[in-house]
């Protein structure tokens, strides 16, 4: 009992730790609880769906996939034409997801295939892939769009004629998912659609773990030689791995902007990884292993810093700059020290590996201790 | 001579050719648009100068086996304790340049030896870490400049806030030291930052030599093969962090080069996004994840900076965009990536 | 009786360049029939079985010549995978199996039951859900068979080794078609208590019709379970005979056979000289992957040439490796009579005892750095030498390093532009000089030298040889030589110990009678007095 | 071939749903006048006390000589109109109009007031 308490307690020291911080900073925050409950429950629906778009790649053994970027990008580009065409509501939020897929298909095949090409190292190649990308779509969005790609709404171009302006009104979509079935508790609002679209994708992840694809994708992930030699197309299924997770990135960022109301064409996107990363190690995930509690959680705590950390610095020490660094800090620093867990881990892990068949040999009495 | 030919591409490599052609031509079409090409040159070679040092510092990592060093914030934040501590002190002209650097340096070390003996806990999976041991360091730090009990009314703000400046200027204390040292000046519009020059070949020949000590060598077969050096005796961890103090240090005295012809020393989140461009360099001068050369970082600085100062000025002139930050983050972020599809087949997988 | 042949092979032949390897090979086995295939390495047991698996890398040297005639048909395989479908399945010495799987979900690897649904006919089969219970029945069926105990609940990386061999057959025989089984060394590493039930499963495998393939250096186990036993040498069966009808120590001439008439042309025999122990082992253990070493006791005389030979996977390369501290070691090891520090590559390396490792190009070379550096590396690090001191600082003395390279190129011979070449670009043979020339740079007392001559040519090989021997003869280095090829220990050693199991198994002079080292090779004769 | 057909007739399907989406979702201005104006020689003046609200929006008053803009999406839409006379008697005017996928509307009160015929006007809409 005692060493199960010990092993939980190491197994989930991360959210243990933020738990903790939290319950220390709310206080000092003086933020009401309804307040955070509210923001949590905005938070929960902005970010689930990406946080859970990152699942299925971990499956696969491709790590934490920092190529939700390109998804996001995806998504963006659907947004940037249901806005040209001024096309409003929940009907223009489905076609922007439809437009979308299709990007998302193209760009999760470019990043499958290139990673398929950095064994060993995905998540560092999937982060720069983000930044490589996305150098071709500010191509694409600043000097393409209006001179190559046909823009008629000049409201959304820059003054000179082409590219796309620097922040979007997404008025047209506004909070139309969330507000699509209105519930108030309280004083608590809570956006029914957005969660029931969440749950949907839940069931569709469990359900997709249950499949031949998803069984295929967890015997790569932990012996692709071995996979491999079963007859699995190993190359294709990362490939897979990789295009859903982008596709759900990109709905994820729909939802997302949907939810902000503004969409900053060359911002947006950009910080989703890192977001949606550190939530999800913060939830207690690893790269080789995440649920959806784990994304949940890590949203709901990772939010609370977020939400609290710039409140309680400046109560603490009257300045509100410390708690938004130490906020990034944590985000990134909580990457970092995840990431170096799990090298170490592995690392031993080998080393343990090695002296395996000792230890069975000297369990049958083969070799002295 | 084709199988050469063919030889000469495979080694240099594609992406290289074709930056390295982009950039020529640039060249030639300067005088067509209206520029005036030594005026170019002077900047290109000001920013090699500029950029040159941090970009030797990802040498020392390379050649031990540790990987880009996508962690230079880290030096970078010990280099910015140094200026501003020099600032502080209120040492001007080269001697304040000189304790910038005197005062970043034991930072730097103390840096690199926790960074070092991180990345070798971490066998494999260091360059992603050292992504976020950096950009964390860097968070870290601007908590501390918020804090930190720094007095000179150069760098706090003005309006009574705490905490140092976003920007501060180094103008009336070492700007410029190194570039107008022995300044080569030849017509009206091409110059030659010779002290910074000079300065910049100083630390290679501190490089080169190093790697001609018995330690040099020994790091060099680390690097080369990580079980060649254990079987002949060598302690690889020691060589690693050795290599990656030495690199955070470089990192540390690049980056004061880079604010004494900068004129600025930008805090907080400024030094985020330093690596990508650095490690972008030398990858463009034909280093790859496991071996670089100075000569790497002669050729990857000089390509990489070029590009950098003239297609804004030259692409500019001819369609009347503003297409430099784009080209910059296509450039720098592709080579990255070519970088790191390609050599995964070299490397041995130890079983 | 004819029509009951399940597989045939007929004049198979195969060549790698020039190269034979496979000469006319003629093989029949029947339904049901349990056939032992024994050689030593290198006789073309796992290419004979790479032909029959349609490996690429077999079309991809030119293919084989002759035919294989399987289930009444002839076949030409183009990958293993066409080779499993028609019903041959492979058990390999490394285990093929998924860490974090069940032991069902490793026996119904990518043949997993399926429920199909909607999304099927969308996208692909791969839409479709796993039928657990059905998979379950499948693997539960399937160790049924095999007559072991097996939970197929049980996740693999938690099982003892003997389980993940059971679950591996299991895999190939839950194929409903699977008529042939081919086992490669399936007992290696299990425990004797494991092995047995193996040979019984395998036993009851047959009685239901399957052919069994069985490879192994075991000859008890051959004789105890095989209905025949074919035995390959250089290419060649040799014989394939009832396993009634013959007895472990004809077959273990077979396998040598040949070096019978080829004696020993040890020249410059070295006379008599005192027996000084310069290295004394004790119940050395070592923890090498493939190769584990327990209870190796050995005593090493001063200047001798000491051979260590044996079949693969017997331990033989764990010996220099657990000394030189590259792999996990314990025992007893004196040097001169004093302690060696294992597992510390360094005191080995101070104490003046050098190593030629077996991996040239794993841990043998810096490939990408030149000659000169290779050659001087480990003397600078360890002895100081090639280092001048200025300013406080030590430096690598290019000048001296430069002279000693050229020296060696030289002296061994080696073919290069200069000694700034770097060693990717130099033959096997060349790198091997590099290698050696390393060693000797360190001037060494004791020298551990792994197998020298693997993948280099005939001419190359004459010549390391003789500079062993010659440097051997003229500084009084003591020399441990590991190779595999009883034939090169012969010409060079002054002694020669057989390696089995991971211990030795006898100590015998090169001009033994070479059945003798077949027979300690392959565990039959226990004790060997010197 | 059999997957291939369901793949091409849902592919189908998507495209239509997504015309579909798009008819639906599209925006049309409706722009609503409260100002005098002058047909077929007759002249209709502008009112007091109008409040407007087209399909679901919350009401919006439209004073005298005042032009308001509505953006709603889709085909078919309802305007509803209340007018409070100057003896306090609320009077409700409902009516419902289409709009093509490319067009904006004109309304004017006083003419739906009026109960005539061109109360709207249907125009070509570039944005």
């Amino acid at each position: 009992m005692n060493k199960n308490l010990k092993k939980f307690l190491i197994n989930n020291a991360v959210p243990i730790i933020f738990i903790v911080f939290s319950i220390m900073a709310i206080p000092v925050s003086g933020f009401s609880s309804d307040y955070l409950i509210q923001e949590m429950i905005i938070r929960l629906g902005r970010n689930s769906f990406l946080v859970l778009s990152l699942l299925i790649p971990i499956i696969a053994g491709m790590g934490l996939n920092f190529g939700i970027v390109l998804g996001a990008m995806a998504g963006q580009i659907g947004l940037i034409f249901i806005t040209d065409w001024q096309v409003a509501g929940v009907s223009g939020m489905i076609l922007a997801m439809i437009i979308s897929t299709p990007i998302a298909i193209i760009l999760g095949t470019l990043g499958g295939l290139v990673l398929n090409k950095a064994k060993g190292r995905e998540m560092v190649t999937s982060y720069i892939l983000g930044f490589f990308i996305n150098g071709v779509y500010q191509l694409i969005v600043l000097y393409g769009m209006g001179k190559i790609i046909p823009i008629t709404n000049k409201s959304i171009l820059l003054p000179r004629g082409y590219g796309i302006r620097n922040a979007i009104d997404l008025n047209n979509i506004r909070r139309v998912l969330d507000d699509l079935i209105p519930l108030k508790i309280g004083n608590i609002s809570v956006p029914v659609a957005t969660f029931i679209l969440i749950a949907l994708l839940c069931l569709f992840i469990i359900w997709f773990r249950k499949t031949k694809l998803g069984q295929d994708m967890r015997a790569i992930g932990q012996d692709m030689e071995v996979a491999r030699s079963s007859g699995i197309n190993v190359e294709k299924t990362r490939i897979i791995s990789i295009i859903i997770s982008t596709i759900l990135a990109s709905y994820g960022q729909i939802i997302f902007l949907q939810n902000i109301g503004t969409m900053n064409t060359y911002n947006s996107h950009e910080q989703i990884g890192m977001f949606s990363i550190a939530a999800l190690l913060i939830g207690g995930a690893s790269v080789i292993k995440a649920t959806i509690p784990n994304a949940f959680v890590g949203i709901i705590l990772f939010h609370l810093m977020f939400v609290v950390s710039p409140r309680a610095g400046k109560e603490l020490i009257g300045q509100a700059q410390i708690g938004e660094y130490f906020r990034v800090f944590i985000s990134y620093g909580i990457i970092a020290l995840s990431l170096a867990l799990h090298s170490w881990k592995e690392l031993k892990e080998k080393e343990r590996n090695r002296t395996a068949l000792r230890e069975s040999l000297q369990k049958d009495g083969k070799v002295e201790s | 001579m084709k199988a050469k030919f063919a030889e000469f591409i495979e080694n240099a490599g594609w992406p290289r050719i074709i930056i390295g052609l982009f950039l020529l031509s640039l060249f030639i079409m300067t005088p067509f648009v209206g520029l005036r090409i030594d005026n170019s040159l002077t900047d290109v070679i000001v920013r090699f100068g500029m950029n040159s040092v941090l970009v030797l510092s990802m040498v020392p990592m390379v050649q031990a086996g540790t990987g880009l060093n996508f962690g230079l914030p880290l030096g970078v934040v010990a280099g910015l304790i140094g200026a501003v501590t020099s600032i502080e002190i209120g040492t001007k002209g080269f001697l304040g340049f000189l304790t910038a650097i005197l005062i970043a340096i034991p930072f730097a070390a103390i840096f690199g030896y926790g960074y070092g003996k991180l990345l070798n806990k971490v066998k494999g999976g260091e360059m992603m870490i050292a992504t976020y041991v950096g950009f964390s360091s860097v968070a870290f730090m601007s908590i501390l400049w918020l804090i930190l009990p720094y007095k000179s009314p150069d760098m706090i703000w003005a309006y009574g806030g705490s905490g140092l400046r976003t920007t501060i200027s180094v103008e009336n204390y070492w700007f410029n030291v190194l570039n107008d040292f022995l300044k080569i000046k030849i017509g009206s519009h091409f110059e030659i930052p010779t002290g910074m020059i000079l300065f910049f070949a100083l630390m290679c020949l501190i490089v080169w030599l190093f790697f001609r000590t018995k330690t040099g060598t020994a790091i060099t077969a680390v690097g080369a093969n990580q079980d060649f050096a254990r079987a002949a005796g060598i302690n690889v961890d020691k060589m690693r962090t050795i290599s990656v103090v030495f690199s955070t240090i470089l990192a540390a005295v690049g980056i004061v080069v880079y604010q004494q012809s900068f004129g600025f020393i930008q805090l907080y989140l400024g030094p985020f996004y330093m690596a990508f461009p650095t490690v972008a360099a030398i990858l463009l001068g034909g280093a790859s994840v496991h071996k670089a050369t100075i000569t790497n970082v002669l050729i990857g600085t000089f390509l990489f900076q070029g590009i950098l100062t003239m297609t804004p000025s030259v692409i500019n002139n001819i369609i009347q965009t503003d297409m430099s930050e784009t080209i910059r983050i296509i450039v720098s972020n592709g080579m990255i990536l070519y970088a790191l599809t390609r050599t995964v087949k070299a490397k041995k997988v130890k079983s | 009786m004819e029509n009951n042949v399940i597989l045939k092979l007929e004049n198979i032949s195969k060549d790698f360049f020039g190269n034979t390897v496979l000469t006319d090979i003629n093989l029949e086995i029947k339904k049901g029939e349990i056939l032992g295939l024994v050689g030593e390495n290198g006789a073309g047991k796992s290419t004979l079985m790479k032909i029959l698996f349609g490996l690429p890398e077999i079309t991809e040297t030119g293919g084989y010549g002759g035919k294989i005639i399987f289930d009444g048909k002839e076949v030409n395989f183009s990958s293993p995978f066409e080779a499993l479908e028609s019903g041959i399945g492979m058990v390999h010495q490394e285990f093929s199996l998924i860490p974090g799987f069940t032991t069902t979900e490793n026996i119904v690897l990518n043949r997993e039951s399926l429920n199909k649904n909607f999304l099927v006919d969308i996208f692909s089969e791969r839409m479709s859900t796993l039928d657990r219970e059905k998979m379950k029945e499948r693997s539960e069926k399937s160790i049924k068979r095999l007559g072991v105990e097996l939970d197929e609940n049980m996740i693999i990386s938690e099982m003892p080794v003997g389980h993940k061999q059971f679950t591996e057959i299991a895999r190939e025989i839950e194929r409903s078609n699977t008529k042939l089984l081919v086992l490669d060394e399936p007992t290696a590493v299990l425990t004797e208590s494991e092995a047995e039930i193996l040979l019984k499963t395998i036993k009851k495998l047959s009685t239901e019709g399957i052919s069994i393939i069985f490879i192994t250096h075991r000859l008890s186990e051959i004789i105890s379970v095989c209905d025949t036993v074919s035995v390959l040498r250089d290419g060649i069966l040799v014989n394939t005979v009832k396993t009634e009808e013959t007895s472990k120590k004809q077959i273990t001439e077979w396998m040598i056979g040949r070096k019978i008439d080829s004696k020993s042309e040890s020249t410059d025999k070295k006379e008599e000289n005192n027996q000084e122990i310069i290295m004394k082992i004790e119940n050395l253990w070592v923890d090498m992957p493939g190769e584990i070493v327990h209870n190796f006791s050995v005593d090493v005389y001063k200047g001798e040439i000491l051979g260590i030979g044996g079949l693969a996977g017997q331990g033989k390369l764990g010996i220099p490796n657990g000394i030189m501290g590259l792999y996990k070691a314990g025992g007893n090891v004196t040097f001169k009579n004093i302690n060696l520090d294992l597992n510390n590559p360094v005191a080995s390396l101070k104490k003046g005892i050098a190593f030629v490792s077996e991996d040239r190009r794993g841990i043998g070379l810096l490939l990408d750095e030149p000659i000169d550096l290779n050659i001087a590396f480990t003397a600078m690090q360890i002895n100081n030498d090639f280092i001048v001191k200025k300013f406080g600082i030590n430096w690598a003395d290019s000048k001296k390093i430069k002279k000693t390279a050229k020296d060696y190129i030289e002296k061994l011979e080696i073919k290069c532009i200069s000694e700034k070449q770097t060693t990717r670009q130099l033959s096997g043979g060349n790198q091997q000089k590099v290698c050696l020339a390393r060693a000797f740079a360190m001037k060494p007392e004791m020298l551990f030298v792994s197998e020298p001559t693997r993948g280099i040519d005939v001419g190359a090989k004459k010549l390391v040889l003789d500079t062993l021997r010659k440097y051997n003869r003229e500084f009084g280095t003591t020399i441990v030589m590991i190779s595999s090829e009883i034939e090169e220990l012969r010409t060079i050693s002054d002694r020669i110990a057989i390696v089995s199991e991971g211990k030795i198994s006898g100590i015998l002079p090169p001009e033994s009678d070479p059945v003798e080292f077949g027979e300690l090779m392959v565990g039959i004769k226990d004790e060997v007095k010197q | 071939m059999k997957k291939n057909l369901i793949r091409t007739a849902l592919l189908l399907l998507l495209i239509i749903f997504s015309f579909f989406l798009y008819s639906t979702g599209k925006i049309h201005y409706v722009f609503i006048d409260n100002k005098t104006v002058t047909s077929e020689d007759k002249t209709f003046s502008a009112l007091d006390n109008v409040s407007v609200f087209v399909d679901k929006e919350d009401s919006v008053v439209i004073k005298k000589r005042i032009r308001k803009q509505f953006s709603v999406s889709g085909k078919n839409h309802k305007i509803t109109v209340t007018i409070k006379d100057n003896d306090g008697t609320e009077i409700l005017i409902e009516k419902k109009f289409s709009l093509k996928l490319s067009e904006k509307a004109i309304i004017s009160i006083p003419l739906l007031y009026a109960g005539e015929e061109n109360w709207i006007e249907k125009e070509k809409f570039n944005p």
